[in-house]
């Protein structure tokens, strides 16, 4: 048979991203592809395949990846398919926002098909922990959060379920340094690596909140996992969870509905929204197969049903800005608002190096559980990360 | 006298497997009695039950006038050297010797001395800080000994001390042994299944087989007179010449040996009882057959030799007489060669005549 | 002249494979990996040297320090603690005890876990929200505190009590092993002697199980510096650095943080620390065996 | 106590302090040691409601099976939703070939090793132990690179070599440790039969070091089948063993943690080497004792 | 004639350590040579270098006239038999005896044959069928022995072959392997430490230590004659007295032998050389000491009884003598015991003098 055939490596083995991978895999299949799976659970896991398949001149045909720096090295050492024509047939930059569009594409080519954009400064809640407290409004600035934490202590209540990996940690303190620089402040020091004495006051300030946190946090939050965090909420044997919008897929297994049995908010005093955004890769095969399919499948992903179904199903946004928002639940809706509006700010991963994401990773994760409150000498010592 | 050791009524059986059998033995102070027999016979059993490292079916055992049945082996008095020696391979010398008394928590001092005392007494000085692998076999063997000696204790038991040594050593060890029992004096119980030892050694033998004691007696009776065809054959190297035959007896005219041609008139050995006729094995001990047989008067036993072993101050004969191989000891030279004709005489008043259940007539 | 008969061919013939893997494999590897720690490479190899920017760049780094000094901790606490166990399972074992083999199989089994699954159930009875604590605390001892998994401090020791619990089996099976081919006239020498029986587990037998229980070591050794699947199993490294371990630094940067220069220096080190710890242990046992021919 | 009886037979039995100590030690090591599985087996039987009232080792009030048959056949990796069932197979097609081949080798290394002793058998000792205690991590770069060019890269060869070669130095060892301890004389008797290198292997040192084979296989069997990583990157997409498979169900980063599943699959996939454990435990035992692991 | 076997120059070494150096021995056809020593002094590395199982440092190794050193060992027309036994141990009987046989693919038939003759002469019909796990040492022995006989070769190699086996066993199986080589004429080259072996199983040994032969010789002139004062001592049991002290001569006069007080006249012992005056030790054997020294009108050495040791046929006493234990060795019952006062006369013509450098007078 000639039918295009690729074999999609992915991470995404959870039941929601399972479920959204799969939006994508129905439309490929019924365009005539054939598809392969090859998930393999855990980041580091997926990544150490696939660079060692990739080493061994056996890439798989696509690979879920984060749109970011870490799909630089294989485009620079030009093992990856651009997929320029799809995207200028499918006029992707119209569709995209210029930020997401330059983010995939390098000198000039588009190389990444983003599937879909998950929001990173949410706070959710549990209602009956809240009201339990006696909490009535969400609080607007930290200020009114650490009150309300204090209430939801002396309830007898965990105030945070906080999920003790690296990776959870740097995004909370992604969302409070939004809150603390702005927009213009997050991306300057990001983006430009710029160590003003401003960007050096807001991690300090940031820092200074992420410390604080500290004294709201159970004996069992190192090492947590994100979703056992968020069961914590359901039971409502916690208050808040800072995670990104992906958390709401456990809610919604729990059968507990947005609105009702759990809130959610950006947190206080930010801005924007931290934003991270998958994509697929397409690494050169070397069959004229595989790159038949490879476009088949970047058309897939940026249709525009699949792009709201599979945001409906993974729980994130929709990259392309001209979809159809109504099928999206509320918190979605807000973080698509802040999308469109361009308040929205990247991910580490996105503008920083895998070396310099796991520094980053390092620092915090140090300052968290190192239990330091020198937040002076350690918001120095952030730039170093950058080197 | 009070016993220094006695056993009575010993039974012990693995299951339904009896190994020793209503045994009862008394042993005197100051002697030196060693159990010889073969590989499974009970001997090690039968010593262990005395130490106390063995379960008893029933019976006693006394030790020094004290019913120690159920006593622990510590209690009892005793010091036991072992076969491999059982030296505790990663403590000094010293401190094997030591080891019991410390844990008995004796006066440091006390300790020392007494060490001090085993050591020269076994000459082991100079070997106080090696360790057992560091030493030859000998010396291993002495410190297990010391080990036993050190504990001060009245009564020795003995397993097979030296039969993991080579032959020399062995001869050299056995004369150390003997003389330190007549230095101490104290009682001991030897094990062996070397029948030079338990000559060499033994106060009194007792000759064990299948948890039976068949004979216990000194070892110029057990020699001279075994008891019966298993002692006989099973003490003396080369082994004691067996011929079956018959005792007949003319018409009131003394009693004759007749076997495979063989007539021998047995007037000149004392029979235990009144011989009667039936049946009969005629043993003799290679020592006993005298090589120019027709100048001597006895009767001859005409063959052929078949092997000659000489072994320094003696030599062995082996010769072939009626589909059966004989032994016969001759001192000093020999100029006998394979092949050669022979026709020693057998002096039958040393000689052992067994009946048809192989006891000694 | 001399004459040397031709060394057995077949020999050398069927030792060949092994010569390939420990040359090309293990040598050629271990080559490579120092060629590229000298080079800044990141996912890919690259050939620009940089001398040794990465080994400064890896002992400034505080996760490296770190994974170095846990793995010595884990190492020595793991390979003793499953010693000591397994000897005294051993021991016990060894009193002529009912139903010895449901024990031994009891004591051994989970030598049969990987040890991954070994550091999930572990991660899970000790954390403080799910495991023991929660059980002991719902039972009304409210105060009752097992949270190692968690607690910075402990963490690493609840590495060692999972790997304890995987390793002590084989120990013991070991030690049982030599407890068993003891002479039994050692025992009834000590009786004689008046040695309480622990006193002879302690002064006689173990002493004697020592080259036994250095093999279990060794087998044990061999496990601990390659230490990678408990500790993501457990605690991913956390909290902070305290189970970060050399064999994940070097696993996260080669893959995860695309850091090859920093992972291959990390693994130079690794080796060279290895070798350094190694070497004396071999020639004990080369001088041993060299005792031994001569005896 | 009665007044003594006179003393007479066997010593009548008491029941000691020290006694009474040893079984409650080996009772509560044995606890120590099920602990762990009790709390699988019955996680796996609870429903998740159940697990998220958080009593790890209460007893599950009805006896649920579907996380058994989910994790076996229902379990979803990405968009296939297959369970670890398809895994099981892989494995045994990787785990039999690799066990029995490294054991041959090993074997053939051990024999030559230690009874023949050819020129630099020493160094290759030495060599392969070293190999031995570096974690592979550092070979997997370069392995990959070396496998794709033998075109041995994902396919069932390629990661049956490689677990071979990362077993030859545990193996080696092992049965290198047992044939030192086979007189020599044996050898020689062989050879002044006229057998040469093969035929005293395989008609005299393989069949005594059976115990031992029984040992090492076992070890190694489990030590494979248990991988997960070499399995992960050498295996290729249509051999993944089940190991990797109950990964992508234990390991999820995003999505819901369905506990019951995971200790399901998590003791489906442990069973296998769980029940070599259970039932051949004697043998193992046995062949530790015959020698296998001295010094 | 044509040496069986040949050593020329031997030598070996591990390392820079020598166990062998230069040593050269021819052995005739048909001869029965015993290498004895003691324990480490290379016997085990000559035999092992003869039969091609260890490389040597230079020199050559001949059998039946051909060079093989560089030979393999099947290739060399040997059989060895060794110490351990070396039984193949999962292999019946039968299988270890045909092994080597199918190894060198001779026909079944052949094969068969040869393995019920040599089973047939070591009686091990009945046994073909066990492993060696459930034999006998004893037996364990035989089928070794078996198995270098089935190969039908000129010359058989033992290494040690009975010293794992009791006093009884070695006794029996010594007297057989005796047999076996009158009756089959092969050379054999046998390795023990046991000096009752190697006197009585021996047409020549050679003396060994420290990796140089001390005295090639018959068993009669090695135990009459010993070369030096390391054979003299090795050789006989209990070993020969020595008394160190000085020859000196009056003017013109009979050498004397003075020592601790005694004074010997040594006109009847036969010098090799002439005698000089100088320091000296005099050696005789139990065996060479009469009793009744007073009566016998020899030079007499008087001293106490410390230890009698019967041994059934004849009895070895133990008695103290200036500081030194002597013995001497008595035939049938002695009547002594320990303190008894007693005067030995010694045969000085059975005597040996032995030099300061410790070689013979
Ligand atoms: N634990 C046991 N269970 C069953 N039978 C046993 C046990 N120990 C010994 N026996 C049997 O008891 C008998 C006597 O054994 P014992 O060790 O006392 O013999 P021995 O005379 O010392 O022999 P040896 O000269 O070989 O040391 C043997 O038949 C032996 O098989
Ligand atoms: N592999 C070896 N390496 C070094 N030295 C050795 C080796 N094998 C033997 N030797 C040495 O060679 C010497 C002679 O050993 P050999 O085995 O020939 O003695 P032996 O006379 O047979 O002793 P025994 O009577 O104990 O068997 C000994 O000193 C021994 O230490
Ligand atoms: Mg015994
Ligand atoms: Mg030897």
């Amino acid at each position: 048979e000639d039918k295009p055939t690729i074999e999609i490596m992915s991470s995404w083995t959870s039941g929601g991203e399972a479920a959204a991978l799969n939006v994508i895999k129905t439309e490929f299949e019924k365009r005539g592809g054939v598809w392969k799976d090859s998930s393999i659970a855990g980041f580091g896991a997926a990544d150490a395949a696939f660079q060692n398949r990739i080493v061994a001149g056996d890439a798989p045909g696509a690979k879920q990846g984060v749109i970011g720096l870490a799909a630089a090295d294989f485009i620079n050492q030009g093992l990856f398919n651009p997929i320029d024509d799809v995207a200028s047939s499918g006029k992707w930059a119209d569709a995209l926002p210029k930020s997401i569009h330059d983010l995939i594409s390098y000198d000039g080519k588009v190389y990444l098909a983003p599937t879909g954009a998950h929001g990173e400064s949410w706070i959710f809640y549990s209602k009956e922990a809240f009201e339990k407290a006696g909490i009535a409004q969400e609080p607007k600035t930290w200020d009114e959060l650490f009150a309300d934490l204090d209430k939801l202590k002396a309830a007898g209540m965990v105030p945070v379920a906080w999920g003790g990996q690296p990776w959870q940690q740097t995004k909370v303190f992604n969302m409070i340094l939004l809150s603390q620089v702005g927009i213009d402040g997050y991306l300057k020091i990001y983006v430009d690596k710029n160590k003003s004495p401003a960007s050096v006051e807001g991690v300090k300030k940031t820092l200074e909140i992420l410390g604080k946190l500290r004294g709201y946090v159970d004996a069992g939050a190192a090492g947590r996992n994100w979703n056992d965090a968020t069961a914590m909420l359901i039971t409502a044997k916690a208050g808040v969870q800072f995670m990104g919008d992906w958390a709401k897929g456990e809610f919604t297994v729990a059968g507990k509905e947005p609105g009702k049995d759990y809130g959610c908010m950006i947190v206080p005093e930010s801005k924007g929204m931290v934003y991270i955004a998958d994509s697929l890769w397409f690494p050169k095969t070397g069959n004229a197969e595989t790159d038949k399919a490879q476009k088949l499948l970047a058309e897939v992903v940026m249709d525009p049903a699949v792009q709201v179904e599979f945001a409906l199903k993974k729980g994130s946004v929709p990259m392309r800005a001209d979809v159809d928002k109504s099928k999206l639940d509320a918190c979605a809706q807000k973080g698509v608002e802040l999308m469109s509006a361009g308040a929205i700010v990247p991910d580490q991963a996105i503008v920083l190096t895998p070396q310099q994401v796991g520094a980053l990773d390092d620092f915090v994760d140090e300052y968290w559980s190192g239990g330091s409150n020198e937040a002076d000498a350690a918001a120095e010592n952030f730039f170093a990360i950058f080197e | 006298m009070q016993s220094a050791v006695s056993v009575k009524d010993l039974k012990i059986a693995y299951g339904d497997h009896t190994v020793i059998d209503k045994m009862s033995i008394d042993i005197a102070p100051r002697e030196f009695l060693v159990l010889l027999g073969p590989s499974g016979c009970g001997k090690s059993t039968l010593l262990n039950a005395i130490a106390g490292l063995q379960d008893i079916t029933s019976g006693e055992v006394w030790i020094s006038g004290k019913n120690v049945s159920w006593e622990e082996p510590k209690d009892r008095g005793i010091g036991m050297v072992f076969q491999s020696y059982a030296l505790y391979p990663r403590m000094s010398v010293r401190k094997n010797l030591s080891f019991g008394l410390r844990v008995a928590r004796l006066p440091k001092a006390e300790i020392e001395a007494r060490v001090a005392r085993t050591a020269a007494l076994l000459q082991l000085d100079k070997l106080l800080d090696r360790r057992p692998a560091e030493l030859s076999g000998g010396q291993r063997q002495r410190v297990a000994i010391g080990r036993a000696l050190v504990r001060e204790v009245d009564v020795f038991l003995f397993d097979e001390p030296l039969s993991n040594l080579d032959a020399k050593l062995r001869n050299e060890l056995r004369v150390e042994i003997k003389k330190l029992h007549q230095r101490l004096g104290n009682t001991m119980i030897y094990v062996t299944h070397d029948q030079v030892e338990a000559l060499t050694l033994a106060d009194r033998i007792a000759i064990m087989r299948d948890g039976v004691i068949q004979q216990l007696a000194s070892p110029a009776e057990i020699y001279r007179r075994p008891i019966n065809l298993f002692v006989a054959g099973f003490i003396g190297a080369p082994a004691m010449n067996f011929i079956e035959g018959r005792i007949e007896r003319g018409d009131g005219a003394a009693p004759v040996f007749l076997g495979n041609g063989l007539t021998i008139d047995l007037s000149r050995y004392s029979f235990r009882a009144v011989a009667a006729e039936g049946p009969a094995t005629l043993g003799f001990r290679p020592e006993h057959l005298v090589l120019d047989g027709a100048t001597s008067g006895l009767p001859t036993i005409p063959g052929r030799v078949a092997v000659v072993e000489p072994m320094g101050s003696d030599a062995v004969v082996w010769f072939d007489w009626a589909d059966q191989s004989l032994s016969l000891r001759l001192m000093g030279d020999v100029t006998l060669e394979p092949g050669d004709a022979l026709a020693p005489g057998l002096d039958i008043a040393k000689a052992s005549l067994f009946g048809a259940d192989g006891s000694r007539l | 002249m001399s004459i040397k008969r031709k060394p057995n061919l077949s020999a050398t013939i069927a030792l060949l494979p092994t010569w390939f893997v420990a040359v090309v494999v293990f040598i050629g590897t271990m080559a490579w990996s120092i060629r590229l720690s000298f080079t800044n490479s990141t996912l890919f190899p690259s050939s620009t040297y940089v001398g040794l920017a990465q080994y400064s760049k890896l002992f400034s780094s505080a996760k490296w320090l770190a994974s170095l000094q846990n793995v010595l901790i884990f190492g020595v606490l793991y390979v003793a603690g499953c010693l000591l166990l397994g000897f005294l399972l051993a021991a016990a074992l060894d009193r002529k005890i009912r139903f010895e083999s449901a024990f031994r199989t009891i004591f051994l089994y989970p030598y049969a876990m990987s040890f991954v699954v070994t550091g999930l159930i572990w991660q899970w009875m000790l954390n403080p929200t799910l495991g023991i604590q929660a059980s002991v605390r719902s039972l009304g001892w409210e105060s009752f505190v097992l949270d190692w998994v968690v607690n910075r401090d402990m963490a690493i020791y609840a590495l060692v009590l999972a790997g304890v619990w995987q390793g002590a089996g084989l120990v013991m099976v070991i030690a049982l092993a030599g407890m068993r081919g003891i002479e039994a006239e050692q025992w009834k020498a000590a009786r004689i002697d008046g040695i309480p029986v622990w006193r002879i587990y302690v002064s006689i037998i173990l002493p004697q199980l020592g080259p036994a229980l250095a093999a279990a070591g060794m087998l044990l050794a061999m496990g601990v510096i390659k230490t990678y699947d408990i500790v993501v199993a457990m605690t991913n490294g956390g909290p902070g650095n305290a189970t970060e371990v050399p064999a994940k630094f070097i696993m996260d940067n080669l893959f995860g943080r695309q850091n090859l220069g920093l992972a291959t220096a990390g693994a130079t080190v690794l080796v060279l620390g290895v070798i350094i710890a190694v070497a004396p242990f071999r020639y004990i046992m080369h001088m041993r065996d060299k005792a031994k021919g001569a005896a | 106590m009665m007044a003594r009886p006179h003393p007479n037979g066997p010593k009548p039995a008491q029941i000691t302090a020290g006694r009474i100590g040893l079984y409650a030690f080996l009772v509560i090591a044995a606890l120590f040691f099920l602990l762990p599985l009790y709390t699988m087996v019955v996680t796996s039987l609870k429903s998740m409601d159940e697990i998220r009232l958080g009593q790890i080792f209460a007893l599950p009030a009805t006896l649920d099976f579907s996380a058994w048959a989910t994790a076996w056949s229902g379990a979803c990796m990405g968009t296939v939703c297959v369970g670890i069932r398809s895994g099981f197979w892989n494995s045994v097609a990787i785990t039999l070939p690799s066990v029995a081949l490294s054991v041959f080798i090993g074997a053939v290394n051990g024999y030559a090793l230690s009874l023949w002793r050819p020129r630099g058998a020493n160094l290759l000792f030495g060599l392969l132990m070293a190999g031995g205690l570096i974690p592979y991590q550092i070979f997997l770069y370069p392995m990959v690179r070396a496998m794709a060019n033998i075109n041995l890269y994902n396919s069932l060869a390629g990661i049956i070599l490689v677990h071979v070669i990362f077993g030859l130095p545990l193996v080696t060892l092992l049965f290198r440790n047992y044939f030192v301890s086979v007189p020599e004389e044996l050898c020689k008797a062989a050879r002044v039969d006229g057998a040469g290198f093969w035929r005293i292997f395989f008609e005299i040192m393989l069949p005594i070091a059976v115990p031992m084979v029984v040992v090492v296989s076992m070890l190694q069997f489990t030590g494979i089948w248990n991988d997960f990583l070499l399995g992960l990157v050498f295996a290729g997409r249509d051999n993944l063993p089940m190991t990797v498979q109950l990964n992508n169900i234990v390991n999820t980063t995003m999505g819901e943690r369905t506990y019951n599943v995971n200790m399901a699959a998590t003791i489906l996939t442990a069973i296998v080497p769980l029940t070599i454990y259970f039932l051949s435990g004697r043998w193992f035992v046995r062949g530790i004792a015959a020698g296998a692991v001295k010094g």
